[in-house]
């Protein structure tokens, strides 16, 4: 019977550095066994548990779309045991993936709404997932307005720079980017991500806000929405919590009652008020 | 290797059953390294049994190394420092004279093998000392045989 | 009629037959201790025991599981599978409220979408002989978790300690066919299953703690934030005694081991707990339980509240291994009457509201 | 070791004295909440509490069975940092000897500061080893435990026994030299009941000197047997005041330097090492050994430590505020036997 421990093999097909400081990469994955690929079958939001053999697995939100197909990517920053062990990694190394796991972002329910999605920093890479699979030309027509807001503590932080630079090139979607402070050549925003939804201010109107990032930006940025009539259910949020088991068996994820790799890690602010604050 | 190529059919076999025990050596960065170094330089021979990691200071070493270097299959451990008064920290070598001690006479007590441990001194001009010593400690460690009793089982 | 009996002189000539097929893990004593081990010979029994020390969810959820072995070569990584799952056990002389626990094991590891074959594979392929509870302790309280000293449910065979001889009593299917086979036991009198009944009502009369667990789950629900935990935790230590020694704790790590000299290394799941701040630190350096209070309120709030919201079972057998061995004797049962009576005060509160 | 008095009424006493003492504390507000022991709800317990006002002092008890350092329940009172508000908190702490020698010694190691204390000493009259006596129980229930002259009464289901009371006392407390806390003139004003000055301990460490008559091979023999029982709960280590760190050293995970799993080698890794971060502060209180689960017993380990630094260092912890532990110090002259030499 298949054992949900045992990772399935990949080999790394490329690395892209994202950033300044060279600590966060997006590692490109290719399955050694198509059927594994064939079974890998994900929504974006999802994470699966990545492991360099010998060091140890952690849990790793996908950053790739189930419509880019072939690979899958994860932009990993440089922080622990394993995730130094990923940065050692060359192309052509093999690593193990256990997935997908987790609920991910409600695609089905986002449907025929507006979507503002509200991202910070390094936690942009499952949003980067959500927001490629909405632009693909099947699944475009169902959702509405797409609204973008992503900011960083500096330019060289921001990920993603040639997938922003192509939807920019778009009609079909408005990004803001901001900064935390001003810098030279940059042309976009600059200030705090809370103070520019403000400023943007997009309807609450038969829409969806999906927040993600650190605690202080989500803190802000939900008092913010709630300033513009969002309501509990309308804004959702993903959590993050030790994981060593993805399936929700090791026990140490919990919050109250749920837990967050099988029942998260995605809840709207309504569930999340109804948890004890443990997170 | 070329060396052994040329040796006759019964070196071979008696290089086969001698056992070279593998010692890590902890090196202090200032005396005994550069001790190790003049060993080299001078081609004063001593046995190939030691593998260095060298330390800014003896007194970087916590026994905590010590113990997980025999966990982990080493049949010896050697630290090395400079003589009590010469330490280039002032002090690191008497602050880590105190902490051997106190771990030699509990791997004693607690009847592991306490003669896979060792601690010398040996200054940067000593490189026959170093030689000497390496010598010594790699006999000892030779009657001791591979370490199995406080390694790892799998 | 199905019961027969097996005398005690007997034990060995069961162990032998048994031991051909099956893995024989039974109560021995070590060092004082009584543990669930393998068993290799007849001597090492010893059935005359209250409780083991380490609970035997050790036989099917081992200390140190291995989860794949493997080899490097190079660049190239092996993933060696060759892990057998398919056991033979018998645990011998299991006490009925450890055989509830694997029950409240095997509910939890098959929940939701993922299950866990390396526990259940084990689980299916281990049989329960257990034997009924002729003194429980004082700080037994299994009859207040829906248990029962000679509680047949969830075990294959049960014992019943009558003196001389045991009185045995196939359960299940598995447990019948295994008495067919030992064709050399005796029927059972019906003097002897009325003795056996007599020693049941006995046992449950001696048991002397009651918890009334009536309240407890709502109390627990709506009172996540109240002073008592501090109260609770004041003088827990910290260390991972109850959950090492419960029955029903599941939690585990996992971690990679290497053996750098010959290139290979192992993938295992040991026991964990969530009395260790480590349990929950993320990389960052977040830890959302770093407090022993909130450590604390964790394990019973598991145990007595998200246990039966999850799965509607209360996570507890009523072994009283926590009680009797907290290093503390933060006693369990007087945590459960606080949290009991945190509802009657806030009762009082509103009454006083009310008039 | 003969007795001039009844166990039994030498305790009624020591638990008298601690009452009138911390009823004195209440009274004259010299105290915010006193720790002290409890009875407990099963035979041979007596764990820790937190007393807040002067009602409950009645909850105080004193017998054999109160092996917990309370030195380690201050310190999780004591504000890491001096400035926090809870410094303002004063704490009066019923100590045996040893309790008061670990107070003396976080207080060399900058972790209490010792104004907010009062001590309420005590003249320990020893603890019982409830391991050992478990241990020859065996697995039967216990109901009753009390004391009657010279032996230990235990009562259970069906079997009676009695036990020496001097034989079955802790190893480390029947060595003991320091029954009530040390104080010192440094700390008049705070301690209260029975202290004395120690100035210095005299001992033979025979035991040790005996134990060391064994083989190698019998000793690793005698260690694996005692150490492999551990389930790595580290009881030993959150019940002991000097372990304080905020994190242990087996605990450190970036990178993963020490196993976590139960085997022999980094059972006794934890344990040698555990050691060593003990030698010169380790202040034989034995709680680590009352409190583990599995029985084992880590008091010759806890006094092979003492002897090292005693006859190494000539120290002794926790005796008073003012001699510097020997990690932290060192000397030119310190002996060198155990170094490797040319000749």
């Amino acid at each position: 019977m298949y054992n949900s421990y045992i990772p399935m093999l990949t080999a790394i097909k490329g690395i892209v550095s994202e950033n300044k400081v060279n600590d966060i990469k997006t590692f490109e994955l290719s399955f050694k066994n198509e059927i594994d690929y064939d079974n890998f079958d994900y929504v974006p939001g999802q994470f699966a548990e990545i492991s360099v053999i010998g060091k140890g697995e952690c849990p790793i939100g996908i950053a790739s779309a189930p419509t880019e197909k072939g690979s899958i990517k994860f932009t990993i920053k440089k922080m622990g045991t394993v995730t130094t062990g990923f940065h050692n990694c060359e192309e052509g190394d093999i690593i193990g993936v256990r997935g997908p796991f987790g609920n991910g972002w409600p695609i089905e329910k986002m449907k025929g709404k507006n979507i503002v999605i509200i991202g910070g920093g390094f936690a942009f890479s499952t949003l980067r997932s959500l927001i490629i699979y909405m632009l693909d030309k099947e699944n475009r027509a169902d959702y509405k307005k797409i609204t973008v807001i992503y900011g960083n503590r500096d330019s060289g932080e921001v990920l993603y720079k040639r997938d922003l630079e192509n939807w920019k090139t778009r009609k079909d979607i408005d990004i803001f980017l901001t900064i935390d402070r001003k810098e030279e050549g940059w042309m976009e925003k600059v200030g705090f991500v809370a103070p520019i939804v403000k400023e943007i201010a997009p309807s609450s109107d038969n829409a969806i806000a999906v927040v993600c990032g650190p605690p202080i930006m989500i803190k802000t940025s939900i008092q913010v929405l709630e300033e513009l009539k969002f309501k509990d259910e309308q804004i959702l949020n993903s959590l993050e919590m030790r994981m060593k088991c993805g399936i929700g068996k090791c026990g140490r994820c919990n919050i109250g009652n749920k837990y967050i790799c099988v029942d998260g890690p995605v809840f709207s602010l309504e569930e999340l008020k109804k948890l004890p604050n443990e997170y | 290797m070329n060396l052994t190529e040329t040796k006759s059919g019964q070196e071979e076999k008696n290089l086969e059953k001698e056992w070279e025990p593998k010692i890590i050596a902890f090196l202090c960065n200032w005396c005994s390294y550069a001790g190790a170094d003049l060993a080299g330089v001078s081609r004063i021979q001593y046995p190939p049994s030691i593998r260095v990691v060298r330390v800014p200071c003896s007194g970087r070493i916590n026994p905590f190394f010590i113990i997980k270097s025999l966990v982990d299959g080493w049949d010896g451990v050697v630290v090395s420092g400079c003589h009590p008064g010469d330490c280039h920290y002032i002090s690191g070598n008497l602050v880590a004279r105190r902490r051997f001690a106190i771990l030699k006479d509990l791997l004693t007590f607690f009847g592991i093998e306490s003669d896979r441990v060792h601690f010398m001194w040996a200054s940067a001009a000593a490189g026959e000392r170093f030689a000497n010593l390496i010598k010594k400690i790699t006999k000892i460690i030779k009657e001791l045989g591979p370490n199995k009793k406080f390694q790892k089982n799998w | 009629m199905n019961e027969k009996i097996l005398n005690k002189s007997q034990i060995s000539k069961l162990f032998e037959t048994l031991n051909k097929d099956y893995n024989f893990f039974a109560p021995s004593k070590e060092k004082g201790n009584i543990i669930f081990k393998k068993i290799n010979d007849s001597k090492e029994i010893e059935l005359d025991y209250l409780n083991s020390k380490i609970p035997p969810k050790e036989v099917v959820f081992p200390r140190i599981d291995i989860i794949f072995e493997y080899k490097i070569n190079g660049k190239d990584i092996e993933i060696v599978n060759s892990k057998n799952l398919e056991v033979k056990n018998i645990i011998f002389g299991i006490r009925p409220c450890d055989a509830y626990s694997f029950y409240l094991f095997e509910n939890f590891f098959q929940f939701g979408k993922f299950k866990d074959e390396l526990y259940l594979k084990k689980r299916r392929g281990s049989l329960l002989i257990g034997i009924g509870c002729n003194n429980p302790r004082n700080t037994c309280f299994c009859t207040s978790v829906n248990g029962h000293p000679f509680k047949k449910e969830h075990l294959d065979i049960l014992l019943v300690d009558l003196g001389e001889k045991y009185l045995v009593e196939p359960i299940t299917e598995k447990g019948k066919d295994l008495i067919l086979n030992l064709e050399w036991l005796s029927d059972a009198t019906k003097n002897d299953i009325k003795k056996a009944k007599d020693l049941s009502k006995k046992a449950e009369l001696t048991i002397s703690t009651k918890m009334d667990f009536k309240d407890t789950f709502k109390n627990l629900d709506s009172n996540f934030n109240s002073l008592l935990w501090k109260e609770i935790s004041e003088s827990c230590l910290g260390c991972g005694t109850c959950a090492y020694l419960c029955p029903t704790c599941t939690c585990f790590d996992v971690i990679d081991e290497n053996d750098h000299y010959n290139n290979r290394g192992r993938r295992i799941r040991i026991w964990d707990t969530c009395q260790f701040c480590l349990y929950t630190l993320e990389t960052s350096g977040h830890n959302p339980r770093d407090a022993k209070i909130q450590r604390c309120r964790n394990r019973i709030m598991h145990k007595f509240c998200y246990y039966p919201k999850n799965y509607n079972l209360i996570g507890c057998v009523g072994c009283g291994r926590c009680i009797q061995f907290c290093p503390v004797n933060n006693d369990l049962r007087l945590i459960i009457e606080k949290v009991n009576k945190i509802k009657k005060e806030k009762e009082k509160e509103e009454m006083i509201l009310s008039v | 070791m003969k007795r001039t008095s009844d166990i039994e009424i030498e305790n009624q006493t020591i638990e008298k004295s601690i009452k009138e003492m911390a009823k004195n504390l209440f009274r004259n507000k010299e105290v915010d909440i006193i720790l002290g022991y409890s009875a407990g709800t099963i035979p041979m317990a007596s764990p820790p509490i937190i007393i807040r006002n002067e009602s409950d002092v009645e909850k105080l008890v004193w017998n054999n069975f109160c092996s917990i350092n309370l030195a380690k329940n201050l310190l999780e009172l004591m504000p890491k940092s001096f400035d926090d508000k809870k410094n303002n908190l004063k704490i009066g702490i019923v100590a045996k000897g040893c309790v008061g020698r670990a107070l003396i010694h976080l207080a060399i190691e900058n972790q209490i500061e010792l104004k907010n204390i009062k001590i309420l000493g005590i003249d320990c009259n020893g603890i019982i080893n409830r391991k050992k006596i478990e241990k020859e129980i065996g697995d039967r229930e216990i109901i009753e435990v009390s004391l009657s002259n010279e032996n230990i009464l235990i009562k259970g289901k069906g079997f009676e026994q009695t036990f020496s009371y001097d034989e079955y006392l802790n190893e480390l407390c029947k060595k003991c030299k320091v029954k009530s806390p040390p104080t010192s003139p440094e700390l008049n004003g705070i301690c209260s009941g029975k202290c004395e000055e120690v100035l210095s301990i005299e001992d033979d460490f025979k035991d040790i000197s005996d134990y060391e008559l064994k083989s190698y091979e019998e000793r690793w023999e005698h260690i694996k047997n005692l150490l492999n029982n551990c389930i790595r709960c580290y009881a030993c280590r959150e019940a002991c005041p000097m372990c304080y760190c905020h994190l242990c050293f087996v605990d450190q995970n970036k990178p993963l330097w020490f196993g976590k799993t139960t085997e022999l080698s980094e059972i006794i890794l934890f344990h040698l090492i555990r050691a060593m971060h003990l030698a010169g502060r380790c202040v034989a209180c034995g709680a680590c050994t009352s409190v583990c689960p599995m029985g084992i017993d880590l008091n010759l380990i806890t006094r092979k430590l003492e002897q090292i630094v005693k006859e190494r260092f000539n120290f002794t912890s926790g005796l008073n505020i003012v001699d510097l532990p020997p990690m932290v110090t060192q000397k030119m002259s310190d002996k060198e036997d155990f170094m490797i030499d040319e000749k």
